[in-house]
C-alpha cells in the first residue's frame, strides 16, 4: 500500500529509529501480541466458519451472499445511513466541539455532559422516544401539526431513511465532539493568531487553520461514526424493518434466526469489514501526507475566542440541537420511568416511584449487574485506552515492518456487528482449557476486542499532535522508554485518552450483543439487566433503570473529567 | 461434577415409572449437586421455580435466563464448540427442538406427567415436552378501535388498512409458526391481502405491544396472549380478540440436552417443570398449562372453548426456511 | 499610514506587572526596536500592539484611532499589521508555500493566482528558501522555519510590521543579509517596524529609535547613538553593550561643562562628563561607566605613571578581542584589535578616554556588580 | 569519560544528503562547536550523537563503544548525555521545577529529595530563574523558556552535553553570563561539550575546536584562531565573520615564503600569503580574502598615492563601526572604531594589511559574490 511511502513530515525522522531498551520491546511486543490474540484469534474462527469450517473448504457462503439480489439494496441503504450519520455528526459535532474548546460559550460543562448523555442513551430507547415523537400516525409532533393545521397527516415519519439516519447520528455524534474537542484543546492559539494578524476572519481561520490542524481527530471520529453506523443494529431494526428498509446489520441479524446460518452471516459481515478497512486506508492516506503537531517544544498560549454578540445565539443553537438529541429522549425516558403504565398518559394516578424502588431495592440482580458493569467497563476502558495508546505508538512512531497491519487489525472489530463478534468470541474462548468462559474475564476480553478500535483511534489522533522531541527530551534525560511514555507521552495525550476512555466506558456499560451471549449467573451486566426487563415487557422499569444508569454514568464521566482536568497543556 | 456421567445408572433412566426410579434419579442428581437451566421463562418466575426445586430436592439450580433466540444461540454455540454447559433447555420454539432432536442433541426422557401433555405438544419418545402453551391472539388499542376484528378472515380487510402490525418471522420463531400455519390454513393469498393493508412489520412481540399501546398502529395481527394479559393488568388501553376462525397454540417445550453435565438433575428438573405447582405458576403469567385438566389463565377462554388450529411442527422444522422466503418475497422482507 | 501612539500601557499577570505605564510614539515609517533583558515585557508589548492582549491600563492609537484600551480592543485581523512570532507559530499542516501565501489569499480585492505565486516565490528567494515551497515546516531546520515565519509576515507588506526576534536562529551571515533585506523593504514600502531583538548590533544598525525596557518600564527611548553614548541610566548603559562600572569619588563638579573630577577606585583621576540630569556633589560616591572600546592598552613601562593592571583573561572573538584587566579589586574589560599579543598575567598600562565615560549616581543594583558582567 | 569519535557519518532525507561522510574526534572534556549556515546539518548531527536518528552510514563511538551505526543504535537514555533542543522541547504539562528535576529523578542510585530540590534551586539560580519553579512553560517568556531548557540539561551534569543553539533567544548580557556559567561548569566537571551556535563570537570565545560544516560536509575542524585566521577555504573564511573577497591576478608567487604578489581588481599591488595548500601560478586569477578589521582608513590627501575610495555606507554598531567603501566595481567592508566621523560620499584612503590577507583560488560559488555579503 502506498500510504507509507509518501513523503512524510517529521514523524518520518523517527521512522527507522530502533528502540534499544528491553522493557520497551517487552511492553510493545506484549501489546502487539495482545492485540493479535484479542482480534485475530476470534476473527480466525469466524473466517474459518464462513469458509466451511474445519473439515471442508468452500466459498459457497460468499457466493450465496453476493448472488443475493436483495444485498445491494441493503448495502445502499446502509451506506446512505452511515454517510448521512457521518455528515450530521460532523455538521453538528464540530461546531459544538469548537464552541466548547475554543470559545467563551457559557455552560461548557453542561454541553459536555449533554454530549456524553447523547452517547449513553441506549439505541433502542432513543428509537422508541422518537417513535413517540415522530411516528407518522400517532407521533406527538405529527398530532400537533395535525391539530394546528388540520392537515390529514403530519409531516414527520421516523420510519424512513432520514429518520433512521437522524436517530443513528444522535447516538454517535459524541465521537466527533469528544475527540475533536480533545484535539482542539491542545491547539496553541499562536497558530490562530498568526492567521488573524494576516487579516483572516474567524471563519477562515476555523476552516483553514484550526479544523485542518485537528484533521486526525476529525478523521478518527468520522471513521468511528461511519463504521459504527454501518454496523449498528438497534435503530436500524426498530425503525427500518417495519417499513421494509433493510440494512446489512438487519440482514445479518436475521441470519441468526433458528437454524442460524453463521457462515453466511460471517460472509456478509466481511462486507462491513471491507468497508472498515477501506475507510481506515483512506484515513491513513490523508494523514500520511502532513504533520499535525500542535503541542510543540516551545510553549504557546491558549486563548478562547470571545463570541461577543453571537454568544447567546450559539447557546440557543446548541441547546436546540440537544433538545432533539437529548432533552427529548431523556424526557420521554423520565416520564416513562415515573408511570405505572406506559401509554396511559401521565396522570396523577398513573404517577409512581415504584419503578425506581423496584430496580433499586427489589432486585439483587440490578445491584450485582451494576457492580459487574462498573468493573468490566472500567477495566475495559482503562486497558483499552492503554493498549490503544501502545498500538498507536507502534504504528505511528516506531513503524516497524508490519505495524500497518496492527493498525488495521485494531480497527476491524468496529465494523463487525455485535452478534457476529460475539459468535467469534464464544467460538474462540470457550475452547480454551483456562476457565475464562463464564467469568467476568471473558466479558473483559470481549469488550477489549470490541472497543480496542475506540482506544486506538483516539490515541492515534492524540499522538499525532505531539512533537516527538518532547519524548526525546525525556529519554536523553535518562528516562527509559517506559518512563518517558508514562510521564511525558501519555500525559500529553491525556485529552485524547480521556475522550477514548469515556467512549469505551459508555459503550461498554451499554453493550448488549456480546454480553447477552457471554453472561452467566453472577456475571450479568447492567445492560443485560435492562434488556431482561424490556424482554419481559417492563418498560417502565427499563426506563427507571436506564435513567439511573444514565445519571450514574454521567456522574462517573464528570468525575473522570474533573480528576484528569488539569488540562494537558498548561497555558 | 458428573459422578456417574452419561454412563452412570441414571443414564439408563428414560422414564419415571415408579418411586424407585425417582429415588435413583434423585440420588444421582444429588451426587451431581446442581443443574443448569437455560430458559426464556421470565426471570423472576424462573427463579421462583428454581427455588421451589431447590427446596424440594436440595439441589442448586443455575438459571440462565434470556430471550428465546439468545438462549438458543448460546446453547448452539456451546454445542458447536463441544462445551455444552446446560442440562435443560426451555424455549418456545418446538420446531427448533424437532431439529435438535434430529441431530441427536436431546436426551429422551419421560417425566411423571408425560401422559397428561397433549400429543401435538411433545415428542412421542419424550425427547422434548411442552411445559407451557401460548395462545396467539389478536390485540387492539381500545381507544382507537371501536369495531375490533373478529378473526383471520376479517383482519385482512381494507377497514384495517394502515392499522395492522405483524411480527417478522425472520426474527421471531413464534411468528414463523403462525405464518406457516396461516399459509397452510388460509393459503398465501391471505398474505397478498395482508400486504395490501400495508402492515407494519416489527421485530418482536415487545415492539408489537409498544406499537399498539402507543397507538401508532391500532391492531396487532397476532400476539402471544401473555403480553396482552400483562398490558391489561397494567391498565393499558388494549384488549384481545381470540379469533373466531381459530387460535394457534404454540407449545413452549423443554428438553434435557445431550452431553449435559448433570443429566440426572436435568431429568429431575424436566420432571419438576410438569408438576402442578409449576404449571400453576405458568398459568398465573397468562400462559396455558402444558398438562391437560388445568384451569385457563385468568380472563382467557379455556382451550376446549376455542377453535384450535393444528400446527405441523415437523413441517415447519423442515420447511421453515422456505416459509420465510415466501413471506419475504411477498411482504418484501429481508432476504 | 502607520503612526503608533502608546500611552500609559500596563499589563499584569496576576500580581506581576509585566508592562508598566509604557508610553511610546512611533512615527510612520520608523524602525523602532524594543530592547531589554529576557522577560522584561517585550513580547507582551508587541502582542498588545497586535491586539492579542487587552491592556489593563492605557491605550494604543494607530493613525489617530484607538485600537486598544482596557474596554475595547479592535481585533487583530482588522489592524492590517504583520507579525513574526517569537515561536514562529507556523502551520504544521501547510507547506511552506501555503504558509506564506496565506496572507495574500486574505487580501481584498483578491489577487490573481499567478501574482500570488510570484510574490511568494520572490519572498522565499529573499529569505533564501527558493525551492523549499513544497516542504512542510517539520521538514525544515530551525533557521529555515524562522525564515518561513519571516517570509510569511513580509509577503503582504502590511503598513505596520511587528517582529519578535525574527533573526535569532540565523547565522551571522544570513542575519546580515536579512537585515539588509528588511531595510530594503522598508525603504521601498515605508512600513513601520516594531522590532524586538536581543542583539545590540541589530538594534544599533537598523533602528531609527531604540526603546530600552527594564522590568516592564521604559528606561530610555532615543536614537541608537544616544542610547549607546548617552544612556539615561546605568541600567541602560549596562544593557547596551558591555560596560565597566567603576566606583569612584567625586573631587569636584564643574557645572558649566557638566564635568566631574573623579578619583577612581584604583587611584586614577579623570575629568568625566556627568550623565544627563545628574549633578554630583563633591565627595559623593559615584559610578563611572566606561565602555571597553574607550580604554586603550599600552605595554607597561617602568617609568610610566599610569596605573598598572594585570591581564586576567583574553577572549579572542575573531574580528576583535576582549581583555579583562584586574587592578586591585576592580576588573576592567577592554576591547582591543585581534592581533593583540597578550597573555594571562601580563602587566599592562591602560588609558581611559574620559570624554567617552560617564558619571552616574553610585549604583546599588546587584545586577551591575562587576563580577556578574564578565565577557 | 566523554571521548567522541565520529567516522564517515552520513544521513539522507529522501534524496537530500543532509550529513555527508562526517568525521570528527572530540577528546574528553573538550568544547567543540559545530558552526555552519542554517540548514547545513548541525542539528541532524547532534541528533545522531544523541541517538535519536539512525545514521545511514558511519559510526559514532563514545569511549570506545560504538553507540550508533546503521545497524544498531544504543538508545538515548543509555548514553548518559544531556541535550538542549533547538526548539527547547519543554514539557508543557510540567512546571519549571518538574521539568528541571526530571533528569535527577532518573538517576541511579536514587538521589534524596532534598538534594534534588537543592540542585534544581541552584541551577535555576544559575540561569536567572530563581523563584520561577512553580510556573509552567506557557507562563514564561521565550528567553525564560530557553533557560529552563538549559537548566534541565545542565542539572544532571552528564559526561557529554549537546547544546543546540542554547542561547539564541537571550540578550547579550545574559548570553555572556550563561557562557561564563557554562565554562565554569565545564571547568568544574570536565564535561565534553558539543555546541551548536550561529554566533561566531560565541564559537570563537568558548571553543577548543570549531567544526565548520557546509551543506553536510565538514569544511574545517581546528582551533578557533586557526579557523579565523587560516580558513581552509573561501567558504570557511566567508562564514567565519565578515570578509572581503577581492578578485585579483597573480603577478608572481614565491614558494619559500608562500607569498603571492597580486594585483587587486582596483589596481593595488600586495604581497599576500597563499592559503594552505594553494600554489597560485603567475597570471592566475585568484581571490584575495581580507577581513574588515585588516583594513585601515585614513582621510584622503591629494598627494597620497594609495587607492581612493568612496564611503558608500556607515554602520554604527556601538562598540565598533563598519564602513562600506566602493572602489570601482569592488565594495570593501572596513571595521573602524566607533568614533570615526565619516559620511556617505566621503572620500578616503585605505590600507590593507597584506599579512592578514590570504590568496585563494578564484571563487566561483555564487554565495561569495560580494553583492550578497554586505554588512
Ligand atoms: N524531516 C526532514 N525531511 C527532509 N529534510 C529535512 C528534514 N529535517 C531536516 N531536513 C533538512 O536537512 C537539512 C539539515 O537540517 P538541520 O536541522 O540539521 O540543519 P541545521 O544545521 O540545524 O540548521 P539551523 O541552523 O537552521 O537549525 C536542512 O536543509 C533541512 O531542510
Ligand atoms: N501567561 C503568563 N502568566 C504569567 N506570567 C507571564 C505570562 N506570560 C508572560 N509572563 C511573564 O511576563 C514577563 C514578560 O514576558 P514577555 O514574554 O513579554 O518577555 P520578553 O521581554 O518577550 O522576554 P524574552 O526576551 O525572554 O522573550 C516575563 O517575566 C514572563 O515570565
Ligand atoms: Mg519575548
Ligand atoms: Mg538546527
Amino acid at each position: 500500500m502506498i500510504d507509507d511511502q509518501t513523503s512524510k513530515p517529521p514523524a518520518e525522522r523517527r521512522a527507522r529509529h530502533r528502540r534499544g531498551s528491553v522493557s520497551a520491546k517487552l511492553v510493545l511486543g506484549a501489546a502487539a501480541a495482545a492485540l493479535v490474540v484479542l482480534v485475530v484469534y476470534p476473527l480466525f474462527w469466524l473466517v474459518l466458519g464462513s469458509l466451511g469450517g474445519t473439515d471442508k473448504f468452500t466459498f459457497s457462503n460468499y457466493l450465496r451472499v453476493v448472488s443475493d439480489p436483495g444485498l445491494y439494496d441493503a448495502l445502499i441503504n446502509t451506506l446512505l445511513i452511515a454517510t448521512g450519520a457521518c455528515v450530521i455528526s460532523l455538521v453538528t459535532g464540530v461546531p459544538i466541539a469548537w464552541l466548547i474548546s475554543r470559545t467563551n460559550i457559557p455552560g461548557k460543562g453542561l454541553l459536555r455532559m449533554l454530549t456524553s448523555v447523547s452517547f449513553m442513551i441506549p439505541g433502542f430507547l432513543s428509537a422508541l422516544a422518537y417513535v413517540m415523537l415522530m411516528a407518522p400516525n400517532n407521533g406527538w409532533l405529527n398530532r400537533l401539526v395535525v391539530s394546528v393545521t388540520g392537515a390529514e397527516k403530519g409531516p414527520f415519519n421516523i420510519y424512513s431513511l432520514p429518520g433512521i439516519t437522524m436517530v443513528t447520528s444522535f447516538g454517535v455524534m459524541a465521537y466527533v465532539v469528544m475527540l475533536t474537542s480533545a484535539a482542539l484543546d491542545s491547539v496553541d492559539s499562536g497558530v490562530e493568531q498568526s492567521a488573524r494578524i494576516l487579516g483572516a476572519s474567524r471563519w477562515k481561520i476555523l476552516m483553514g487553520i484550526t479544523l485542518p490542524l485537528v484533521t486526525p481527530a476529525l478523521l478518527a471520529s468520522a471513521l468511528l461514526v461511519f463504521v459504527q453506523s454501518l454496523a449498528l443494529f438497534g435503530s436500524h431494526a426498530i425503525l427500518g424493518l417495519p417499513v421494509q428498509i433493510y440494512t446489512l446489520p438487519t440482514r445479518i441479524y436475521s441470519l441468526f434466526a433458528f437454524p442460524p446460518d453463521y457462515g453466511a452471516a460471517t460472509a456478509l459481515s466481511m462486507m462491513l469489514v471491507l468497508l472498515t478497512v477501506g475507510c481506515l486506508y483512506l484515513q491513513r492516506w490523508v494523514l500520511a501526507r502532513r504533520s499535525y503537531i500542535t503541542t510543540g517544544g516551545k510553549a504557546g498560549v491558549h486563548e478562547t475566542h470571545d463570541l461577543g454578540r453571537l454568544k447567546w445565539p450559539a447557546v440557543i443553537g446548541c441547546h436546540a440541537f440537544f433538545a432533539l438529541a437529548v432533552y427529548f429522549p431523556v424526557g420521554v425516558l423520565l416520564l416513562t420511568s415515573l408511570m405505572t403504565a406506559q401509554g396511559s398518559g401521565l396522570t396523577l394516578d398513573n404517577f409512581t416511584f415504584d419503578n425506581y424502588f423496584a430496580v433499586l431495592f427489589e432486585s439483587s440482580l440490578t445491584r450485582r449487574a451494576a457492580i459487574n458493569s462498573l468493573i468490566v467497563a472500567g477495566s475495559a476502558a482503562t486497558l483499552g485506552v492503554l493498549l490503544g495508546a501502545l498500538i498507536a505508538y507502534i504504528n505511528f512512531r516506531l513503524k516497524p515492518r508490519g505495524a500497518k497491519v496492527l493498525d488495521y487489525l485494531a480497527t476491524i472489530p468496529l465494523g463487525l456487528p455485535g452478534i457476529v463478534l460475539a459468535v467469534g468470541l464464544v467460538l474462540a474462548w470457550i475452547r480454551l482449557p483456562v476457565a475464562v468462559y463464564g467469568t467476568l474475564a471473558i466479558l473483559l476480553i470481549a469488550y477489549l476486542t470490541r472497543y480496542i478500535p475506540l482506544g486506538v483511534r483516539s490515541a492515534d489522533s492524540a499522538l499525532r499532535q505531539i512533537d516527538p522531541s518532547l519524548e526525546e527530551a525525556g529519554r536523553i534525560s535518562g528516562g527509559s522508554w517506559l518512563r518517558s511514555m508514562a510521564e511525558i507521552t501519555l500525559p500529553l495525550m491525556k485529552g485524547g485518552l480521556v475522550a477514548g476512555w469515556s467512549l469505551i466506558f459508555v459503550q461498554a456499560i451499554g453493550e448488549l450483543a456480546v454480553a447477552i451471549m457471554l453472561f452467566t449467573v453472577g456475571t450479568e451486566t447492567i445492560a443485560v439487566a435492562i434488556y431482561q426487563r424490556s424482554e419481559e415487557g417492563h418498560f417502565e422499569e427499563v426506563a427507571a433503570l436506564s435513567m439511573l444508569v444514565l445519571i450514574a454514568t454521567a456522574l462517573i464521566l464528570g468525575l473522570t473529567r474533573r480528576l484528569t482536568r488539569a488540562s494537558v497543556t498548561r497555558f | 461434577s458428573t459422578p456417574d456421567g452419561p454412563d452412570g445408572p441414571s443414564a439408563s433412566i428414560t422414564e419415571i415409572t415408579d418411586q424407585a426410579t425417582l429415588d435413583t434419579l434423585v440420588e444421582a442428581a444429588h451426587e451431581e449437586g446442581r443443574v443448569v437451566w437455560y430458559t426464556s421463562v421470565p426471570s423472576e418466575r424462573a427463579q421462583q421455580i428454581a427455588d421451589m426445586f431447590t427446596k424440594e430436592y436440595d439441589i442448586e439450580v443455575v438459571v440462565q435466563r434470556s430471550g428465546g433466540n439468545d438462549i438458543l444461540q448460546r446453547y448452539l454455540l456451546e454445542k458447536e464448540a463441544k462445551r455444552v454447559q446446560n442440562d435443560v433447555l426451555t424455549i418456545s420454539d418446538p420446531a427448533a427442538f424437532i431439529n435438535l432432536q434430529k441431530e441427536n442433541d436431546l436426551t429422551c426422557f419421560k417425566p411423571r406427567n408425560f401422559a397428561d401433555v397433549p400429543t401435538y405438544a411433545k415428542d412421542a419418545g419424550g425427547c422434548w415436552i411442552s411445559t407451557r402453551t401460548n395462545a396467539m391472539v389478536m390485540a387492539y388499542n381500545t381507544e382507537q378501535v371501536t369495531e375490533p376484528p373478529a378473526g383471520w378472515g376479517d383482519i385482512v380487510n381494507p377497514r384495517f388498512s394502515g392499522d395492522l402490525a405483524y411480527v417478522d418471522p425472520n426474527f421471531s420463531s413464534g411468528s414463523l409458526i403462525v405464518t406457516a400455519g396461516l399459509a397452510n390454513d388460509l393459503g398465501w393469498e391471505w398474505f397478498d391481502k395482508l400486504k395490501a393493508e400495508q402492515p407494519f412489520i416489527v421485530k418482536s412481540n415487545n415492539q408489537l405491544m409498544e406499537t399498539v399501546v402507543l397507538g401508532e398502529r391500532s391492531v396487532a395481527a397476532f400476539v402471544n396472549s401473555t403480553y396482552v394479559a400483562e398490558a391489561k393488568a397494567k391498565g393499558q388501553p388494549v384488549e384481545w380478540v381470540f379469533p373466531e376462525d381459530g387460535v394457534y397454540l404454540v407449545a413452549a417445550p423443554s428438553a434435557v440436552v445431550s452431553g449435559a453435565p448433570n443429566p440426572a438433575a436435568g431429568k429431575l428438573l424436566a420432571d419438576f417443570l410438569l408438576t402442578e405447582a409449576v404449571q400453576q405458576l405458568m398459568i398465573e403469567d397468562g400462559n396455558y398449562a402444558a398438562v391437560d385438566g388445568m384451569a385457563p389463565p385468568e380472563g382467557q377462554p379455556a382451550i376446549e372453548d376455542m377453535n384450535v388450529l393444528d400446527i405441523d411442527y415437523n413441517k415447519i422444522a423442515t420447511d421453515g426456511e422456505s416459509v420465510r422466503d415466501q413471506f419475504n418475497s411477498l411482504i418484501g422482507s429481508a432476504n | 499610514m502607520g503612526t503608533i501612539e502608546i500611552k500609559g500601557l500596563s499589563k499584569n499577570y496576576g500580581d506581576l506587572r509585566v508592562v508598566d505605564a509604557l508610553g511610546l510614539s512611533i512615527a510612520d515609517g520608523q524602525f523602532v526596536t524594543l530592547l531589554g533583558p529576557s522577560g522584561c515585557g517585550k513580547t507582551t508589548t508587541l502582542r498588545m500592539i497586535a491586539g492579542f492582549i487587552t491592556p489593563d491600563e492605557g491605550t494604543i492609537t494607530v493613525d489617530g484611532a484607538v485600537l486598544s484600551s482596557p474596554d475595547h480592543v479592535v481585533s487583530p485581523e482588522n489592524r492590517g499589521m504583520g507579525m513574526v512570532f517569537q515561536n514562529y507559530a507556523l502551520w504544521p499542516h501547510k507547506s511552506v508555500f501555503q504558509n506564506v501565501v496565506y496572507g495574500l489569499r486574505m487580501q481584498r480585492p483578491k489577487l490573481r493566482r499567478e501574482d500570488m505565486r510570484d510574490r511568494v516565490a520572490a519572498i522565499l528567494d529573499t529569505v533564501g528558501l527558493a525551492g523549499y515551497g513544497d516542504r512542510f515546516p517539520g521538514q525544515l531546520s530551525g533557521g529555515q522555519q524562522q525564515r518561513v515565519a519571516l517570509a510569511r509576515s513580509l509577503v503582504t507588506e502590511p503598513s505596520i510590521l511587528l517582529l519578535d526576534e525574527p533573526l535569532s536562529n540565523l547565522d551571522a551571515k544570513l542575519r546580515d543579509k536579512m537585515r539588509d533585506e528588511l531595510q530594503e523593504i522598508q525603504r521601498r514600502t515605508n512600513i513601520t517596524f516594531v522590532y524586538v531583538t536581543h542583539d545590540q548590533t541589530e538594534a544599533m544598525s537598523m533602528s531609527d529609535r531604540i526603546a530600552v525596557l527594564r522590568a516592564g518600564v521604559l528606561e530610555q527611548y532615543a536614537p541608537p547613538r544616544q542610547v549607546y553614548f548617552r544612556p539615561a541610566s546605568v541600567a541602560v548603559a549596562d544593557f547596551m553593550g558591555l560596560i565597566n562600572l567603576i566606583p569612584a569619588r567625586v573631587e569636584s563638579y564643574d557645572r558649566p561643562t557638566a564635568t566631574a573630577e573623579v578619583e577612581l577606585d584604583f587611584g586614577a583621576r579623570l575629568g568625566v562628563p556627568a550623565a544627563d540630569g545628574f549633578e554630583p556633589a563633591a565627595g559623593e560616591q559615584v559610578t563611572v561607566a566606561v565602555r571597553p572600546e574607550s580604554i586603550t592598552i599600552r605595554p607597561a613601562s617602568a617609568v610610566d605613571e599610569d596605573p598598572f593592571a594585570e591581564v586576567s583573561r583574553v577572549m579572542m572573538l575573531g574580528h576583535l578581542c576582549y581583555c579583562v584587566l584586574r587592578i586591585g579589586e576592580v576588573e576592567l574589560r577592554v576591547q582591543t584589535d585581534n592581533h593583540v599579543d597578550l597573555d594571562r598575567g601580563d602587566r599592562v598600562c591602560f588609558d581611559i578616554d574620559p570624554r567617552r565615560a560617564s558619571v552616574f549616581p553610585a549604583s546599588t543594583t546587584s545586577e551591575s556588580a562587576p563580577a556578574k558582567e564578565l565577557v
